[in-house]
């Protein structure tokens, strides 16, 4: 049978319309990233630049959890590889002399062969021994960034981290990172190219695989889907984007510490996911947005900010399990009384009868 | 090595590991009966110990007319929260969890601003110290010893031996048959909120007078906790009991021997290497 | 000549005999009938076939080749897939993206040209969804393409289970009670398609199933066992007349009332 | 659910504008300073709060003072080119976060505008240096000296350093004059731990006394029992828990006496109050406490009825608070005499002038021959020991010599 008979036999499929919103959506991404790009030329006060920046790689830091989350394991050490990032490609840079530009993928490298390493024996684990032993393996690096202060820094951690090395772009001019929007356009291209990974992981073929793994883990394996071998790539894909995401943020703040890789950046990123709506692909991204810029305006008293943050879960929890992304359909449904999701649903139903 | 060394490192780690397991036995006796993970079970230890700083300290009651209020108090404070945020989400344990370390987080900041920021004392119920061949413990750390020990036991012999008990574990395997049984789900969590819940608060009472508390107290409770019930199993009060100690005879002969700064970081790696050869921890048993 | 075959092949569930000291041998695109009271031990051999549950005993051989230690998913790659008693589908995936999922083995794929969804992995995804409108034709699902699953009605749930399995490129069909819960005319139907797989695709088909009527009606030849033993094997006419399976029966039925 | 991802998509775009929208009009309110502000930053939450919190109140108490005038300020607010001028504190939270850190110092620096800003702890510090240091910022850092952070290339930042001032007067005292000759160092293993002990090696490596025991403990360590029968072990004479922050500290002091050690402890700024409730002053026989002073300066019991009167004595945080004092008034006068707010201009004068400590005078700016550079004020130090239930002065108005 041919395509054409296919379109006819069924309806207009939907599959179809899937597969060209995924075509064309590399022209979306280029486009939100252009868009975005202007915002430092057109707001040139540092602060905002520096908080959209907090941002942008928070939210590759978030929507790598949330994607490891997605594939049912409980993760609990998104700091670890986090971690593994940052040091790696601070020791490349100012111990093997390397350029930034090969260091930060080599970092995000280094820490996916280091998912991948203890990937096929703690994957095995499930529910909190996974959290327990991602967490474990988070704080014993910690440990051991602390003891060896050679070449770790110790518990001081490692100053003076250099810049990203400059680059001549033809027909841009220099960019040295002297500024913060030079800074501003890496962490934005570094967090679409991330977004845009995870939206082939979660939308393309291979991401219909992942679903399936989550709607029916039995029915998957009966059909000859390697379970492992997927949560294993998701874990080192993941993984190593989040570690390119530490990366920038050790060159953009030129200090880390262990201080800075602990159990709490990966119990915010959580926060920020549940909040924003762990189903969703946008969920990670509006829940950090959110509660970045929310937390803002708590900056003075970081007791104030928890508060807000803990109120806003629990709120999320029990009243909005789907997130905030899912506020709007809340509402609507408060108001209309049948929500689109339902009258989609009713639809199907008289298609068939 | 002296002998006398030896001895009280052994009484160090007996210490520690009675103080560990107290902490855990609350939140391990949560996930036995009802398969979550309580995360704000940190904050109840933390509230029990405030409690008992204003009972006590603020208020000047006798410690022990304190030590049953406390419990009483926090346990009732437990099943409210069951009652009013856990029971609708009940069946989703991930959520549980989140919803666990929301509510740690909440308390614990709401705690700095109600209670203060500086650290407070709890003075001490039973002073003095005790000499043994040459080792030395105070006696509020002995008593932290013996009644972390009775309440391990009788636990213990509550879960296995009496009816109530019994109709908890029924639960525990298999809720649905319990509730055909006559068990009611909901009381059974009310009461495990209860337990759970009163068990943080006796660590906190018994623990407070050791250290000082701070809102903070609980959240680093609590993951230690958690170490100790993940190295433990989940879910197994004598496995948690066995991995209190593993874990404070590590800290107790790595600090003296190793130094404080790496004894940390063995035991996690410790726990790490074990649960990746034995993904159930000790005496954990594979659950659905 | 036999394309699986079990030899010897015991289960324990604790002390208690599942299957015990079973052999039986499937040959290639023959419909295999599998009867027996329930509690037979049915399920557990699909389950030890698939290598969901590894047996204590014997020895499970496909085409020549030793399953026994594999994993379910390999044995899956290997083309021995199988359905499940209760209806599992992907139920929050459209009937189409149901069969997709069963590709997957199909597609070699790099992970950068997944990433990057280049040509050729646009080409590959229409080729795909080429085959997947095939199959569903095939079963006769191709106007609920865009259904999402758990709307179906049961029937064509049960179908599109089997053309899941299908979609993996099963070799050998194990299906596991498919008429269970189907009027008459949806049985019949299934039925016809099953017949219709052997025939298009040359597939061997294992059957477990209550609907007794049916089995006879569909299979070649008839294996029955009882307490997870064989107690007979043969033509449908020669199993109907088979004492001890009447016995297992009648006993059974005198039981239960 | 799975349909709406076309009409997600398009709220998001929409959510991303209005975010852009209002991102652009912020950046466009922030207009003309019009009040002149010193930014804080310091962990206002979290385990080290009492300490930031307490600092945070102390800067206040310092900028009213100015602004309102008192017993230490004469006059109100400052003068430059013969305008008047009001200071106006702005605290931020880092909750010992680095990332938070630097936020706050992009915060303070870029949208606030400010010129000066008091930080807490080495670690926040580096961390937002290169910003602070680039936008030339002065930045006056209350933490433990460190090279890393104090020296020329970091032309605007400078410290109130205490610790190693205590170490280099406090050790050779102890050599000459005791018989104390073995000593273990604790310290948690945080910067300031890590600074700190370096200041004791550094001062006990100008006399012969031995160090039989050095180690780090993890930050949020409550149990010290193991460790001290470590040290027990060593035979010391005396134990070095400089720095340690004053929960952990008094319950060292409580379990090390529980475990037998009758010595002495030195510890830098205690919180006698806390020691007093937590150990118990019995078990607080012979600790050396520095800077300690059994006889408190004018400007020092000013200070504290001051803060006892308008924070409550329980929020106290001992002889620490002394120290948040002094910036505030130095870089007043500084400006006042440099006649701008420029900050290059106003570091060169500060680095020359004679200064009115809370400690007593004379005080100067030194340091050159440890970091290379004058960051550091030098004031008469004095150290006391608790001797039969009562503080005893044992150094008065020594200098940290050493380090000119």
């Amino acid at each position: 049978m041919t395509k054409a008979a296919a379109c006819h036999n069924g309806l207009p499929s939907a599959y179809l319309q899937k597969l060209n919103r995924q075509k064309r959506a590399p022209y979306g991404f280029l486009g939100i990233f252009f868009l975005l790009s202007m915002v430092p030329f057109i707001c040139r006060n540092d602060y905002y630049v520096h908080v959209m920046i907090a941002i942008f790689y928070t939210v590759i830091y978030t929507s790598t959890y949330r994607f490891i989350l997605r594939t049912g394991q409980f993760h609990f050490g998104a700091h670890a590889f986090i971690g593994i990032g940052a040091y790696a490609s601070v020791l490349l840079v100012t111990r093997a002399g390397w350029s930034f530009w090969a260091a930060m993928p080599a970092a995000g490298i280094i820490a996916a062969v280091c998912a991948l390493i203890v990937g096929f024996p703690i994957l095995r684990l499930k529910g909190i021994y996974f959290a327990i032993i991602t967490w474990g393996l988070g704080d014993t690096l910690r440990f051991v960034y602390m003891r060896f202060k050679n070449p770790f820094g110790g518990a001081l951690g490692i100053f003076s981290i250099p810049g990203p090395n400059p680059i001549t772009i033809p027909g841009v001019g220099v960019i040295d990172f002297s500024q913060k929007s030079h800074y501003y356009i890496l962490a934005l291209a570094l967090m679409m190219l991330t977004l845009y990974v995870l939206y082939r992981l979660e939308r393309s073929r291979i991401g219909l695989v992942f679903g399936a793994i989550r709607e029916g883990d039995q029915l998957a394996r009966a059909i000859g889907i390697n379970i492992m071998n997927y949560k294993v790539l998701a874990f080192a894909v993941c993984s190593g984007l989040a570690a390119m995401g530490g990366s920038f943020y050790a060159h953009y703040t030129y200090y880390i510490s262990p201080q800075d890789f602990t159990v709490l950046l990966t119990i915010y990123l959580a926060i920020y996911t549940v909040v924003g709506g762990q189903d969703s692909y946008f969920g990670a991204i509006v829940g950090t947005v959110v509660l970045s810029l929310a937390g803002e305006i708590f900056a003075g008293y970081s007791h104030y900010q928890l508060i807000m943050y803990s109120t806003f879960m629990i709120v999320v929890l029990l009243f909005l399990p789907q997130g905030l992304v899912s506020f709007p359909r809340y509402i609507a449904r408060l108001f209309v009384g049948n929500s689109a999701n339902e009258v989609k649903g009713k639809g199907n139903e008289s298609a068939l009868t | 090595m002296e002998l006398h060394e030896l001895v009280q490192n052994v009484v160090n780690a007996i210490s520690i590991g009675s103080i560990y397991a107290l902490l855990a036995l609350g939140l391990t006796l949560l996930f036995s009966i009802m398969d979550i993970l309580f995360f704000a079970h940190g904050a109840m230890y933390m509230l029990g110990a405030y409690a008992t700083y204003y009972f006590c300290t603020k208020f000047g009651w006798n410690y022990f007319v304190a030590i049953p209020l406390v419990i009483l108090l926090i346990g009732t404070f437990g099943t409210l929260i069951e009652k009013g945020l856990f029971r609708p989400i009940r069946n989703d344990h991930v959520a549980i969890i989140f919803l666990g370390i929301a509510l740690n987080w909440f308390l614990e900041s709401a705690g700095f601003i109600v209670f203060g920021l500086r650290p407070k004392p709890v003075a001490s119920a039973f002073p003095g110290k005790l000499q043994f061949l040459g080792s030395t413990i105070s006696w509020e750390r002995a008593v932290v010893v013996i009644i972390g020990m009775i309440a391990v036991f009788s636990l213990y012999f509550f879960l296995m031996r009496s009816r109530l008990g019994l109709g908890l574990r029924a639960f525990a395997e298999d809720p649905e048959a319990a509730e055909l049984q006559g068990i009611s789900n909901d009381h059974v969590c009310s009461l495990g909120f209860f337990i759970g819940c009163g068990l943080a608060a006796l660590a906190g009472l018994l623990v407070a007078p050791i250290f000082i508390i701070t809102p903070a107290m609980g959240s680093h409770a609590v993951l230690i906790s958690l170490l100790v019930i993940g190295l433990g199993g989940l879910g197994s009060i004598p496995g948690a009991l066995l991995s209190a100690f593993i874990i404070g005879s590590i800290e107790s002969f790595g600090t003296a021997y190793l130094g404080a700064n790496i004894t940390w970081g063995l035991i996690f790696i410790f726990v790490v290497v074990f649960l990746t050869i034995r993904p159930t921890g000790i005496l954990g048993v594979e659950r659905e | 000549m036999s394309q699986l075959s079990l030899k010897g092949v015991s289960k324990y569930f604790g002390g208690l005999a599942a299957i015990q000291n079973l052999d039986f041998e499937v040959k290639e695109g023959e419909i295999r009938g599998l009867i027996g009271p329930n509690g037979a031990g049915k399920t557990t051999v699909f389950n030890v076939i698939t290598g969901e549950l590894s047996p204590n005993a014997g020895e499970i051989l496909y085409a020549g080749r030793l399953l026994n230690g594999l994993k379910t998913h390999q044995v899956a790659k290997l083309g021995i897939v199988r359905t499940y008693q209760l209806v599992t589908l992907f139920s929050g995936y459209s009937a189409l993206e149901n069969i997709l999922v069963g590709f997957h083995s199909e597609s070699r794929f790099s992970l950068l040209d997944l990433i990057l969804g280049g040509r050729r992995s646009r080409a590959t995804d229409i080729a795909q969804l080429d085959k997947a409108m095939e199959i569903l034709a095939f079963m006769g699902l191709s106007a609920f393409a865009d259904a999402q699953a758990e709307n179906l009605p049961h029937g064509l749930q049960r179908k599109l289970g089997v053309a899941i399995a299908l979609a993996a490129r099963a070799k050998v069909l194990l299906l596991d009670e498919p008429l269970t819960g189907m009027n008459p005319s949806e049985a019949q139907d299934m039925i016809e398609t099953i017949r219709q797989i052997r025939k298009e695709y040359g597939t061997t088909i294992i059957l477990v199933e209550h609907n007794l009527q049916a089995v006879m009606e569909l299979c070649e030849k008839i294996t029955v066992i009882n307490f997870g033993q064989k107690i007979a094997e043969g033509e449908p006419g020669q199993i109907k007349r088979d004492e001890k399976v009447i016995e297992a029966y009648i006993g059974k039925n005198a039981h239960a009332t | 659910m799975k349909m709406q991802r076309g009409s997600y998509f398009r709220r998001i775009i929409w959510v991303g504008i209005v975010v852009g929208l209002v991102l652009i009009s912020a950046g466009a309110y922030c207009g003309d300073v019009t009040e002149v502000e010193i930014g804080g930053i310091t962990s206002l939450s979290g385990v080290a709060a009492p300490w930031g919190i307490g600092m945070n109140n102390v800067w206040q108490l310092a900028i009213d003072e100015i602004n309102n005038g008192g017993k230490w300020w004469k006059k109100k607010g400052f003068t430059v080119n013969g305008k008047k001028y009001n200071w106006k504190l702005k605290t931020y939270d880092h909750a010992f976060d680095a990332g938070k850190a630097v936020s706050a110092a992009n915060r303070l620096i870029n949208r606030d505008r400010v010129k000066i800003i008091f930080a807490f702890d080495g670690g926040m510090i580096k961390a937002f240096q290169p910003i602070s240091e680039k936008a030339k910022v002065i930045t006056v850092a209350y933490a433990s000296p460190g090279k890393d952070y104090i020296n020329p290339k970091n032309f605007y930042t400078w410290m109130y350093g205490i610790d190693c001032m205590a170490a280099v007067i406090f050790y050779p005292w102890l050599e000459k004059n005791t018989d104390i000759r073995r000593i273990a160092i604790l310290e948690p293993d945080h910067w300031t731990g890590h600074t700190t002990e370096a200041a004791s090696r550094f001062g006990i490596s100008k006399t012969k006394l031995e160090i039989v025991f050095d180690d780090f403990f993890p930050a949020d360590m409550t149990d010290f029992y193991p460790i001290l029968t470590r040290i027990i072990q060593k035979k010391p004479d005396l134990i070095d828990i400089g720095n340690v922050d004053p929960a952990a500290r008094a319950l060292i002091v409580k379990q090390a006496r529980e475990l037998g050690f009758k010595g002495p402890m030195y510890i830098i700024t205690p919180d006698i109050a806390n020691l007093k409730s937590v150990a118990g002053w019995e078990n607080c026989e012979k600790l050396y406490f520095a800077p300690y002073d059994t006889q408190l300066t004018e400007g020092q019991k000013y200070v504290k009825d001051m803060y006892v009167k308008r924070f409550g004595e329980e929020n106290w945080i001992g002889a620490i608070s002394y120290i948040f004092w002094d910036y505030a008034f130095w870089l007043s006068e500084a400006i006042e005499k440099a006649g701008t707010f420029d900050t290059t201009t106003v570091c060169n004068v500060l680095e020359k002038m004679k200064l009115k400590s809370i400690y007593g005078e004379p005080a100067y700016f030194a340091g050159k021959g440890y970091y290379g550079i004058n960051r550091m004020p030098l004031y008469p130090y004095n150290i006391s020991q608790v001797q039969n239930g009562k503080l005893v002065q044992v150094i008065s108005g020594a200098y940290a010599t050493y380090l000119k």
